[in-house]
């Protein structure tokens, strides 16, 4: 047995050179602190003990396994080594896995120890897989160590430009703006030919006076004007004959609503 | 031996010339649009007898030395980094298993995943997060990346080797998987497990 | 193409990962003291047509990119913009009043000008610093370019038309109807950004 234990796990590997883990070492004791040492963890070292049985982990004897394990860490324990905590968990489980696997079928708890047992068996089988995998993975020819980039490529550079786009059109529609803008603005504002309220007021109260009859609004306004001086006309008339009705100058008629205005003159 | 025409020319300095993989995109994209699928074939074939050869790793392409030239070429100073023996198994199930999450990870490795691991990994740009799994927690969830292809020869994932037969020995799959399925083939060949 | 011999593979190999060129007693020791002269010589020639040619320096050899192929190594990308409308006016400002300071631009424009403006216009090529105003403070003045005139179809600045033709041309239209204007191109320029 003492002399198994001295085989390093990165034995099993394909490619030493790359695995950190545990050197080849003597069959003594202080191997096997160092080999306990390097181990990550139960599963680890369970899986190296697995592989000692030199069968497909599919055939593996979980009850060896176990005796083996337990075996291991007594023997750790006689040397007053400090084993980690997770060591002596897996211990104990595995301990109890033992007891139940050798108890009569009836007495078994659920999950059954072949249930048990069968996941730990699925667990090393994976970790093996990896573990193979990976030294596989690391066997490979790889980039930078055996088989090399171009040493010194020139490298591929792409500088980029703008292209400013501009036109004409552009260019003097912006300077007109500028010059638009920065010119000196003068208001202008064009002579418009009105009536204003005055006049209308003087010229509505003047023929009031003369007729005696409802008058039509719009024959107040200046025949034959042009249709803008009508317009304001229209308006300051408009608002004339409002002022001679609130002074009690003239009375007002409108027979509908947007229908013609009249109005008549009230004799004082 | 005839001048090859010039687009194959064209893709063949490009690449000599890049400080990097490139793809088929990008190569079209450096030379004006062409398309260069024609060009690269015709290369990989030209140069696959040569002491210098073109590959195809994770969609992207880069001249390399011939495999067989490693003991004449190997350095002194190798600048491949040593990777610890946990970081190479974590690189395994990450790359056999992606996308991965850490407890993933660590339900295989039977062991904690010391918090330097996976950022070596990510250092050295071989190892990316890939994202979030959409379960209760929301774990990071990881995956390898072009250069890890690139460094390992790989034109793809299913060049991972036995990758095929991991699969179909259902040891990519859960334990719980495989628990079930075992356990029902248990049930006539009983006692085998003891 | 048979394979070419071992030999020839190596030195090819060993020059392409070599990180400087190498003298021919370099390589021979490198491979181990093998002659390597007929080696060279016969990748030399395989390279002549390609566009990668090996070529010897000095004594030293070395890959290279073939010389019609140098284009390649540097590229420019030209991305077509439109001239802002700030930039448009100082550009015209330059041009109608050159040479003219950044002060003078602005109190032409009666806003401020960025710093960034002008030098828009000089990366365009357009506008250049014309020396200093012997003033206080020796300002920066600015001049438009040959490559102005030729861009806008200029044999001179005389050719650009004057006040009078511009207001003619219904350019010196009051504001309210440049200020439309302006909405309408900016509206285009935002369009042309996105």
């Amino acid at each position: 047995m003492t002399g198994e234990l001295a085989i390093p796990s990165a034995a099993l590997q394909g490619d030493e050179a790359d695995w950190a883990g545990p050197a080849a070492a003597a069959t003594d004791d202080s191997a096997l602190y160092l080999e306990l040492d390097g181990w990550e963890g139960p599963l680890d070292l369970l899986l190296d003990l697995a592989r000692r049985q030199k069968v497909d982990l599919r055939r593996i004897s979980i009850l060896d396994l176990v005796d083996q394990y337990l075996v291991y860490i007594e023997r750790a324990e006689a040397l007053r080594l400090e084993l980690a905590a997770d060591y002596l968990v897996m211990a104990a489980w595995l301990a109890y896995l033992k007891s139940a696997m050798l108890l009569p079928r009836e007495e078994q708890e659920d999950p059954s120890p072949e249930e048990l047992a069968l996941r730990l068996q699925l667990r090393l089988q994976r970790l093996a897989a990896m573990r193979d995998a990976a030294a596989r993975l690391l066997g490979r020819d790889r980039l930078g160590r055996d088989v090399f980039a171009r040493g010194a490529p020139e490298g591929l550079r792409v500088d980029r430009k703008h292209l400013w786009q501009c036109d004409m059109f552009a260019l003097l529609q912006a300077y007109g703006q500028v010059k638009a803008r920065t010119a000196p603005v003068v208001h202008m504002v064009r002579d418009r030919m009105v009536m204003t309220l005055d006049s209308a007021l003087t010229r509505v109260s003047a023929m009031l006076g003369v007729s005696l009859d409802w008058m039509e609004l719009r024959d107040f306004l200046p025949p034959h004007a042009d249709p803008r001086l009508r317009r304001s006309a229209l308006a300051s008339s408009f608002v004339a004959a409002l002022e001679l009705a609130r002074t009690g100058k003239a009375d007002l008629r409108q027979e509908e609503t947007f229908g013609p205005l009249h109005l008549r003159g009230v004799r004082a | 031996m005839g001048r090859p025409d010039d687009l194959v020319r064209a893709v063949e300095a490009t690449l000599f010339a890049a400080e990097a993989p490139m793809t088929a995109e990008a190569i079209a994209e450096h030379l004006g649009g062409a398309d260069v699928r024609g060009a690269l074939a015709e290369l990989a074939e030209h140069y696959a007898a040569r002491g210098v050869q073109l590959v195809e790793r994770g969609k992207r392409w880069h001249f390399q030395t011939a495999p067989d030239m490693a003991h004449l070429l190997r350095r002194e100073r190798e600048d491949v980094r040593r990777l610890s023996r946990a970081a190479t198994e974590v690189l395994a199930i990450v790359a056999y298993h992606e996308p991965v999450s850490r407890a993933e990870i660590e339900s295989i490795r039977g062991v904690q995943t010391a918090k330097g691991t996976l950022d070596v990994l990510m250092e050295a740009g071989w190892v990316r997060v890939a994202g979030r799994r959409e379960v209760p927690g929301r774990p990071v969830i990881y995956a390898t990346t072009p250069e890890f292809l690139a460094h390992f020869g790989l034109a793809t994932r299913k060049d991972l080797p036995g990758i095929d037969e991991l699969r179909a020995a259902g040891l990519l799959d859960p334990v719980e998987d495989a628990l079930e399925a075992a356990m029902d083939a248990a049930g006539q060949a009983d006692g085998n497990a003891a």
